[in-house]
């Protein structure tokens, strides 16, 4: 792949304190650093910044909003399990008014970058969402979630039909202005995610993000009963993190350049190191920020040393790494067994 | 008040009752805390598979010091996390943030204020009662909890207050029953003008309502599951009717988790009430 | 559902030592008790035997055998990850003949229940796998392992299409007794596992398995690639266990009375309780057991105490408790939203 | 041998070089090792996220005493369960599982014995000196390192051993060089009957060559990552030649960890040689 271009190895003896330039162009966003917040996450940065300067970091991914407000679910709304945790919030939020009133013109001011995160129940709602972005000052990126179930069908989540997902990504796309970067945040509860990534990316998307969330639930030994309100909930945190390594190297080998933000379950600069050696741009720390809210700025640091220690002198250059040369053991991969 | 990120040290760790009691250091934080306020600690080290923090009230602080300040937690052990909690030994170190969420608000007048815990929750009320003193309230507390060990801290709250009267489900000390059975008439004996509370969520409810009933403002220290503790996940809101007469769902650990005991909607705690800001039900979504 | 009707709550002041009937029908296979141990991470058995008697636990579910012996894939063939675990053996065996001589009448003669899990490459290779099984003394039920590529269409895995799945339970149904249990262990790495498992129990599985491991990687941080020598392996262990609860609950939810093995992580006698409320009949217990070999055993203890402390007379009772009742939420589901 | 499964406590933690020496209670597992056995350990704790056990030669074991049992082990920190390990102290409590694996096979003949160590491989050649010297093998022991603080017990072997040769890469203790520089003379010298290694990968490989070029019989034990360590998972293979000349990948915790050093295809190790009994290319599958 051509973005993965290095000739030389790690330099040993690099000073632990060196710095590099941690620059990063994701599809035209120019950040300092490849280092994201995930939507829903970070709400919209305020809180966060007072643990770290939110303008150091990529960019914020404001937690996914919709048209209207919106309560979301009943409590109990999360649930730890094994080095992760469900959450099923339902998405409550203020709506895209008081978003871009409230929020998005707070980060404006504050000179954060901003990928805007919309959720919709039909495809007419996300491109009503693209239209209301399409005049705001202060959004450098739209990431479309996906993973909401289409009420118009059934309520067949639109991220698991590639026809649905394209749908709503060419309704935003049209809807926005046509340099405006917009990444179709996919989700891993599907059989084929590079089939859903081809679709919308021909349908308009400028990128991808991967992973949402996983369906799962636990139940509660107590009440016998599912211990979430809304029953099942989304799995997220350090468990997912080899799914979502796994659906970033398969989407990037698909497209070598294609712009990817990869995510899930990353809580060390080693551990964004592995997303962007399997091909992703940039990468979001979610589930971690809940953990350590310094979470994003500390693994901005740790990535920075990893990348000095192994010689890199560009985020780019890492990028797509761990796909270099030959593999004679990947091309047989597809004819042997991919599970035991 | 902005909150920090700060590594702590175990000074001590000791039981009292059924609760340990936690000293940590906790440089920058204890200066900007206030009754009401919590932390929420790293639980199980580095490798941990418990990825959430821990929510506890500050009981106390201790500004100055060689430690340049440290605070005390009381813990129930309650699941896998209270647990490795309550094995920490002198010199572990635990990742705390704080001070977290809205306190208690302080009455401007010398008004008799009703001060109500229930098992651990007595924690916030040490600060709390002191302050209110420091303001020449006359403060009076009521303890409950089902049994004599379940009951935290009875002995400084009776130096704290002018009256201490404890409540044990159980009868085994004070009087047998629940706080609510003796709040009205001491409530009426001191002509309070506050009651502050913090305990159970069943107990918070029919103290809010028996403040209601009688006029009283009431201030209420919740307790939801969270996530964060910080603000950004969603996942620790209660119903909260609004200045404006209209019900939200707000996030207990920073618009909280200190409400107006009649502002919370306590019989739907765990639902969405229908008239709810963006209910599924309201304006066809 | 009709499969889980009690009455009585919890019992307080059950005693903590109390024992009860853990007996279990699974289709048919009468067993001891619910816990078995997982295909693959407990050989044909006699490895656990030194640690607990084997045929006190419900049934040895065995290591997938091929027509043929199978030398797997190079190393490194495991790696460790948050609360689980990956692995790429490739399904290294014996095959079939070596199976039934050595390790086959080995079990008969230990006198534990055994199911024999088998894995194709061909549609006709699990047809000819069950005609060999079918005339061998010993075997108590089958597995199918589905989580194979169809080296005639293009490495499709069978468990990935639906069609493709089914074509390989008719062949195992047509070739084997028609009283055996023949179970479908499906793969979670589907849009939808209820379809799957519809298809697959109209072409004659007696049951299903639910889940086979989530695809995923991990990068070596030192090397840069790709840390399995098969790039991609299978996720297990209690990471995954909200994932495996919910694939039971949803095909409990649309099957009442299929036989359902769960598994997916299961480390307690409540991790196991959580799979049975859920609507598993039985449980496999599978990456625990590396971590400790005695665990099948030791769950099927704190299994019994929880059931017993619960006030449940037998297992069976306890099978899709959760499900039990009206819910709302539930009913509006579908038309939530199901992930963030 | 039947391995046992036993919770042991910690008798003794100690830095030795590099090193870690951690002693345990391990109530029947001492009494039936031998020299080459294994044990593996479980890590972190209850509520840990690291789910494998992590596996140990055993360096030493004292049958006897109050402690009904105790065995050594010798920790190199490596990664996240290696430095948990090295962090316990007196009185925790580890799962233990062994002995596992097979050991090394002694002579029945007095013949001359020489025993390499590599890093801490040269833990369970302790033992191993020990039960060769009961039975009147002389041996000769080398041990290499990088440096001089990655080499494992020194002073010891030099009393167990007729001889000791150590060697380090970059000069700080004994000769300059690798312990295959040293071998050939040492086994002519003193007419080498059976050559035993343990260390990493590339020494054995290095090793068990030059003693099959010498017709000289070799036993190596092998470390290869290990999911279970008791022989039902297959993470462990290395490709070894049977008695019947076919080649098979083997389980290196239960044919193994000690192999016949002229029957593992060394430099086939972490690949499925295309001749191997079930291989890819053979037989159209
Ligand atoms: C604002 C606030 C103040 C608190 N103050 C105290 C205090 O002073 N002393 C004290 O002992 N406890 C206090 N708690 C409760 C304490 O946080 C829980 O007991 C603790 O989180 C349970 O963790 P666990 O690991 O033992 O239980 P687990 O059941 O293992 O916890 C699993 C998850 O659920 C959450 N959870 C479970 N129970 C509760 C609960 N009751 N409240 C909130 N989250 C819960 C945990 O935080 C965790 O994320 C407070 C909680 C809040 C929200
Ligand atoms: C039979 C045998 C005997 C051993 N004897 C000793 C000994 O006496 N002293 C000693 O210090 N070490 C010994 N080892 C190596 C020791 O098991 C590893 O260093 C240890 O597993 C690394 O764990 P970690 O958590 O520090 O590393 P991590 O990198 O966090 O381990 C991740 C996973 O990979 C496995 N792994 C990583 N490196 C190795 C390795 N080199 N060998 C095997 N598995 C590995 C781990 O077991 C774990 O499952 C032995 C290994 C084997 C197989
Ligand atoms: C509490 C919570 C809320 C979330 N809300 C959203 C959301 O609103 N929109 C969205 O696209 N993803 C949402 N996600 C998914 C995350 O952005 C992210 O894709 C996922 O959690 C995996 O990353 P992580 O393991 O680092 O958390 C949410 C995740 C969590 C835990
Ligand atoms: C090392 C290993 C080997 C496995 N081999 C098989 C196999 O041969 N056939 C099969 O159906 N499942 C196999 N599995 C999957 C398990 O049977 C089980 O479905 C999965 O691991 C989830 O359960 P767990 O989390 O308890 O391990 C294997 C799993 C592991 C970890
Ligand atoms: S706990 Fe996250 S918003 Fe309150
Ligand atoms: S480590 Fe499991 S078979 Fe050897």
């Amino acid at each position: 792949m051509t973005r993965a271009v290095i000739s030389s190895g790690p330099m040993p003896g690099t000073e632990p304190t060196m710095h590099m330039d941690m620059a990063t162009d994701l599809a035209g966003i120019l950040m300092p650093s490849p280092v994201l917040t995930a939507s829903g996450c970070a709400a919209a940065g305020r809180e966060l910044d007072q643990f770290f300067d939110i303008t150091q970091i990529g960019a914020v991914v404001t937690k996914s909003v919709m048209l209207q407000p919106r309560s979301g679910r009943p409590t109990p709304r999360m649930a730890e399990t094994p080095s992760g945790m469900l959450n099923s919030i339902g998405l409550q939020g203020p709506g895209i008014d008081r978003f871009l009133e409230h929020d998005l013109s707070w980060l404006d001011e504050r000179g954060a970058r901003t990928i805007v995160s919309i959720a919709g129940r039909t495809v007419d709602e996300y491109a009503k969402l693209a239209a209301r972005l399409r005049t705001a000052p202060g959004v450098d990126g739209i990431e479309v979630n996906i993973s909401c179930p289409n009420v118009e069908d059934r309520g067949q989540v639109f991220a698991c039909d590639p026809t649905a997902a394209a749908n709503v990504l060419q309704a935003v796309r049209r809807n926005s202005d046509p340099r405006m970067p917009i990444f179709a945040k996919l989700s891993p509860d599907v059989t084929d995610i590079v089939g859903v990534a081809e679709s919308v990316v021909r349908a308009g998307a400028t990128g991808v993000s991967v992973i949402n969330t996983l369906l799962g639930m636990v139940i509660n030994p107590d009440t016998m009963r599912p211990h979430l309100a809304g029953i099942t909930g989304g799995l997220s945190g350090p468990a997912i993190r080899p799914v979502a390594v796994r659906c970033v190297w398969q989407i990037r080998k698909a497209f070598p350049d294609l712009p990817i933000i990869g995510m899930g379950g990353i809580r060390s600069g080693l551990d964004a190191l592995e997303f962007i050696l399997a091909g992703a741009d940039a990468v979001s720390v979610g589930t971690v920020v809940f953990h350590d809210p310094s979470s994003p700025m500390r693994i901005h640091e740790e990535l920075e040393q990893a990348l000095v220690e192994r010689g890199f002198a560009t985020v780019a250059e890492a990028v797509g790494y761990a796909h270099r040369g030959a593999d004679p053991v990947d091309q047989e991969d597809d004819l042997d067994f991919i599970s035991e | 008040m902005v909150p920090v990120q700060v590594k702590g040290e175990v000074l001590d760790m000791r039981r009292v009752g059924a609760y340990h009691v936690l000293s940590l250091t906790a440089p920058g934080i204890t200066d900007i805390t206030r009754p009401g306020h919590f932390v929420t600690l790293g639980i199980g080290g580095e490798e941990s598979s418990m990825v959430l923090r821990r929510a506890f009230a500050i009981h106390q602080v201790q500004s100055r010091g060689v430690y340049g300040g440290t605070l005390d937690v009381v813990i129930g052990v309650h699941g896998k996390g209270t647990r490795w909690l309550s094995e920490r030994r002198r010199h572990d170190v635990i990742d705390i943030v704080g001070p977290l969420g809205r306190p208690f608000v302080l009455p401007k007048e010398r008004v008799a204020c009703v001060l109500i815990g229930g098992g651990y929750g007595s924690a916030p009320l040490f600060m709390l009662a002191e302050q209110l003193r420091e303001r020449g309230c006359r403060v009076d507390v009521v303890v409950g909890a089902s049994t004599e060990e379940k009951l935290f801290g009875v002995l400084d709250l009776k130096r704290l207050a002018s009256t201490l009267t404890i409540t044990t489900d159980d009868g085994s000390l004070g009087e047998h029953g629940r706080v609510t059975d003796v709040l009205p008439a001491l409530m009426d004996r001191v002509d309070a003008g506050v009651v502050y509370a913090c305990g159970p969520m069943g107990m918070l409810q029919a103290v809010a309502e028996l403040a209601t009933e009688r006029r009283t403002y009431s201030q209420c220290a919740v307790e939801e599951a969270m996530a964060c503790g910080i603000g950004v996940c969603m996942t620790c809101v209660v119903p909260v009717i609004g200045e404006d007469g209209v019900t939200r769902m707000l996030r207990s650990c920073v618009e909280g988790p200190v409400f107006r005991g009649d502002r919370v909607r306590w019989a739907d705690v765990g639902t969405i009430p229908p008239d709810t800001l963006g209910a599924p039900e309201q304006g066809g979504h």
